[in-house]
């Protein structure tokens, strides 16, 4: 990010003040409160310029909240279930039953860890055909239980692994996203921090689809994409503008739902107020979507799928 | 998702960026060079050395369907362009010069026609259109087929050749896989059989969705079949790849496929797919 | 067999006088005929007083139809579906939609090979969580598209490896016998040769069940149950007669609907008789099945299986 | 199916043998002479080595629910010995023996009663009668509970100890599992929570039907959980079984189970997976 130097000289002088204090009982308050200020401004200012590629870099910011400390953070008595009962489990998909807001619900989420162990061990959240399949059993869990399913989405995408080309994860990635289309629950996805690609999508062609306000959802990574389209990874900021993989275009093209809005700065900067305005935004589609009668929300869910980035759907308002 | 192109299959490109027809190819292979008239009466094989040249959407579908059977039935649409998307090209050029290449819309060329007097609805890709890939254009032509198969009680028969998801749409492309895919439950729900035949390469987000969700899968020989490119994998894990790595018979070994065929049995393996699904007469 | 031997003489000597009249020139057939008349008495004689150990080894005997030759037998048309779209295809449970009798359905059956290759790969029929995860897939495939299904067993169990516990066998046949139950299609069985325990019952949990003449359908292999009731491998026979494992009990027991003749010797004497009364057999009762309502059906299913072995459905009926 | 024990697990068996209570039993694991009522203190595990004296059906049902809230719903029935078995010795005489030792009409309690105040079905093998093994008892005993937990809408939780199906009634007893997984397709259609508790020894025909089909599956740790039994994939195999095979941390990690939990914390472990699937206010 632009003047990210300053804001971490600042930062950093604003705890020396606070260890200071502490230790030597002087009052410093109110020089700390002026910097603070200061820094406030300078964030604003930054996060006002962010550009495409920022907002990438926001996304995948280490200390961003996810995986199952923010599941802890907006539910209650979540209850982890594993293994896809076939041979093994994937750490970097998870999920369990848990209480949101008093409401019973399945909660699918990816996890890329926060140690370097656990990073290894989730594939940085990228999931296997395991994942998937476990992802499919818990779907198939809700629907007998009747519970709403929200997949809380934060992948750079599928694992691309040998194993993974065994295993068949083409076709678990297929078989989730037909399993969860076909699903007699309503359902509800939030793109967390990255929605990367097939590994995204398996678990999140859902009635509704919310982002947080720094998550991106592409089809390829700007790497990715920089390297195959451009043949210059320096094009990648310029890849990342063009792919239209932040909320506000994905809103404008329809692909979304709504951009769920995190503290200035980015969700890490406020951890509490991110997961109270993520449980407030699933809490109030839930409550929408449980109004539904079930077979009207498939017949939804079907024409929002079928109309998704339609050729004739955009004809059709755009004539 | 990449366009790839897998070196150790042996399939033969026909060069791309070329409009006017060549008398004649040279095999990739073995280096002969083969009359373009004799090749299609080869079924585009090599009479040397047996490597496959990879076919048009035209090619194929006269290569499957009964003679003058065929009967387009394409929505007529081309992209959007919804991202307006430009890399150092501007996605609109490469449309149009997909489409004046292969004379079509888009990646794929979808009709119905009969096979051995069966009638079908057949949707064939071609992967001279921006490496098969799939946007807007062939999400909507696949989900439109599906839906007529449904109504009409017709069989489905899809033939993979893509790269994965079309790119320069973003993720307008990415959500065409759940729309193929909600199309494909469409079908099921109306008892309709649906063949996938997977050639050349079938990857990336048109494998991870409706192309691995037929009744049947059959591979030709020669595919490249497999989410991830090869180079993907050996970046991103640092893995080696096993020998035969995402060729036909690797997924007919690991479960992917039901059968393996050659391009020359091609037709009869789907004729004999299609009167068994459709046959009987107790219903 | 108890005089197998003079059978087996008395075999070998007609098959010497054809090959004395083919090249000598010599009409023998009055002698032959006579031959097979006696040799038939004899092979009548011996089947009629087949111990349940006898029978056993006939439902083994190497020569028995079965498999992918007898589905060729039986039905048209039969195309192979392979993989269990997840890493693996089992060649000893195999399957596919084939016509018999005109009528589309989908053939389920155990494979053991006939050559030594064949059975090594095919481990004599003994089916992995593979095997029987590609049977559901078969099952879905089934109920898609509105095909009968007919399950052919003939395995001496599931393959008891340490794979096969890796990869959750016993989770495989539990789905396999949950999703044969819900089918909303008409289903059969007929136990071919050895009806093996999980194995067997993974595919046979159908509408009605039927048997061949000689074939088997046990918990346990007489081996198995001597070895561990009787302590005593010298038991076997012993064994085999106490499990009534045989057609006639369990036809008695109410736990098989129709024996199938065979031809006096068995099955393999003439595979073609055979094949045509398995053929009459299974359409006969396809046809039956067919014309009862699905939701009937499935309620008549769920009664045959809430019922089968219980105490209380036995004491009415003897009450 | 075998009845088999697992030496590799840290499990005390009780000589089931004998009807008369011992005051002191022997932990096999280190030899310690425990005191029968210490022991039931201590959730039958030995206070000096940590291992695990397995429980019977009673001293189960007694751990996992409220006090005095347990109330019987057996269905009274004994196995009719529907083959008339006799091998060493006859059927009914196991039987009957089976019976005496354990207060049993045979490998299963049912009942109802409350955990922390949430209402269940509960219903526990015991491992002393034959084994655990299902025979027609069981199965009816299995089906019944699933059917009134389907009726009554009340969660049904299952504790497994069982060495498979009850050889001595032959293919009645295999059919359980078929009556078992029917019983349980009723519960799943009812929408109401199914755990499973796998604990020494979870293997054979419990194990391949009912015992595999809950929706949360819990397993005890020093469970044995496996299909075959170790001395028979050996000798069908050849193969050498690798360390930890058939542990509850081997299911785990082989994504057979949703948790591995001590005995100590079962209850609580219950109580959580209870309280999360019977929870909520929006229902
Ligand atoms: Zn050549
Ligand atoms: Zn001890």
């Amino acid at each position: 990010m632009a003047d990210d130097t300053s804001i971490r000289a600042l930062e950093e002088k604003v705890a020396e003040l606070r260890t200071m204090m502490e230790s030597g009982g002087v009052d410093l308050s109110e020089e700390i409160t002026l910097l603070e200020k200061k820094l406030f401004a300078l964030r604003r200012e930054q996060y006002a310029r962010m550009s495409d590629w920022d907002r990438v870099k926001l996304a995948r910011h280490p200390e961003r909240p996810r995986g199952s400390p923010l599941v802890e953070a907006v539910a209650e008595n979540f209850y982890e279930l594993r293994g896809d009962r076939m041979g093994g489990d994937d750490p970097a998909l998870r999920g369990g039953p848990a209480l949101l807001d008093g409401r019973r619900i399945m909660i699918l989420f990816h996890h890329r860890g926060s140690t370097r162990e656990q990073q290894h061990a989730c594939r940085f959240g990228m999931a296997t055909p395991q994942g998937y399949r476990k992802a499919i059993r818990l779907m198939n869990i809700a629907e007998r239980l009747r519970l709403p399913l929200l997949s809380l989405v934060d992948t750079p995408g599928a694992y691309p692994g040998v194993q993974s080309e065994e295993q068949n994860i083409a076709g678990a990635i297929a078989e989730s996203i037909s399993r969860t289309l076909a699903l007699d629950v309503p359902t509800l996805t939030v793109i967390l921090g990255e929605g990367g690609s097939g590994g995204a999508i398996a678990i999140a062609a859902t009635d509704r689809v919310l982002m947080m306000e720094n998550a991106t959802y592409s089809v390829i990574s700007p790497e990715g994409a920089a390297a195959i389209l451009w043949k210059d990874p320096q094009a990648t900021p310029q890849a990342a503008q063009a792919l239209r993989l932040t909320a506000p275009p994905l809103m404008e093209l329809g692909l979304i739902d709504q951009i769920i809005a995190e503290p200035v700065g980015g969700a890490h900067t406020d951890p509490k107020s991110t997961a109270d305005e993520l449980r407030t935004a699933v809490s109030n589609h839930l409550h929408e979507l449980s109004s539904i009668p079930l077979d009207e929300l498939r017949a939804l869910r079907y024409k929002r799928y079928r109309n998704a980035g339609s050729v004739r759907a955009a004809a059709d308002q755009r004539g | 998702m990449p366009i790839r192109r897998d070196d150790r299959g042996r399939y033969v490109e026909v060069e791309p960026r070329r409009t006017e027809e060549t008398a004649w190819l040279r095999c990739r292979e073995c280096g002969e060079l083969v009359f373009r008239r004799k090749l299609k009466e080869s079924n585009h094989i090599c009479q040397r050395c047996g490597a496959y040249f990879f076919l048009t959407a035209h090619e194929r579908v006269t290569s499957l369907v009964d003679e003058d059977s065929f009967e387009p039935l394409g929505l007529g649409a081309t992209s959007l362009d919804p991202l307006e998307f430009v890399d150092r090209r501007p996605y609109q050029e490469r449309l149009e010069e997909a489409q004046a290449i292969t004379g079509l819309n888009d990646a794929i060329l979808v009709g119905r026609g009969t096979l051995d007097g069966c009638p079908l609805v057949l949707a064939v890709m071609d992967f001279r259109f921006i490496g098969g890939s799939m946007g807007q254009v062939v999400g909507d032509e696949i989900a439109a087929a599906l839906e007529r198969c449904a109504q009409e009680e017709v069989p489905f028969v899809l033939v993979v050749a893509s790269g994965g998801a079309r790119v320069q749409e973003g993720m307008v492309s990415l959500l065409q896989m759940a729309k193929t895919v909600a199309a494909r439950n469409v079908l099921a729900e109306a008892a309709v059989p649906f063949i996938a035949v997977l050639t050349y390469p079938s990857s990336g987000g048109m494998l991870a969705s409706v192309g691995s969700l037929a009744d049947i899968t059959i591979a030709e020989q020669g595919a490249m079949i497999g989410f991830a490119g090869p180079r993907v994998i050996e970046q991103t894990t640092g893995e080696r790849l096993p020998a035969g790595f995402q060729t036909a018979s690797f997924a007919l070994e690991h479960g992917m496929v039901d059968q393996v065929v050659t391009r020359e049995s091609l037709r009869a393996e789907l004729t004999r797919a299609l009167s068994v699904l459709q046959g009987g007469s107790h219903g």
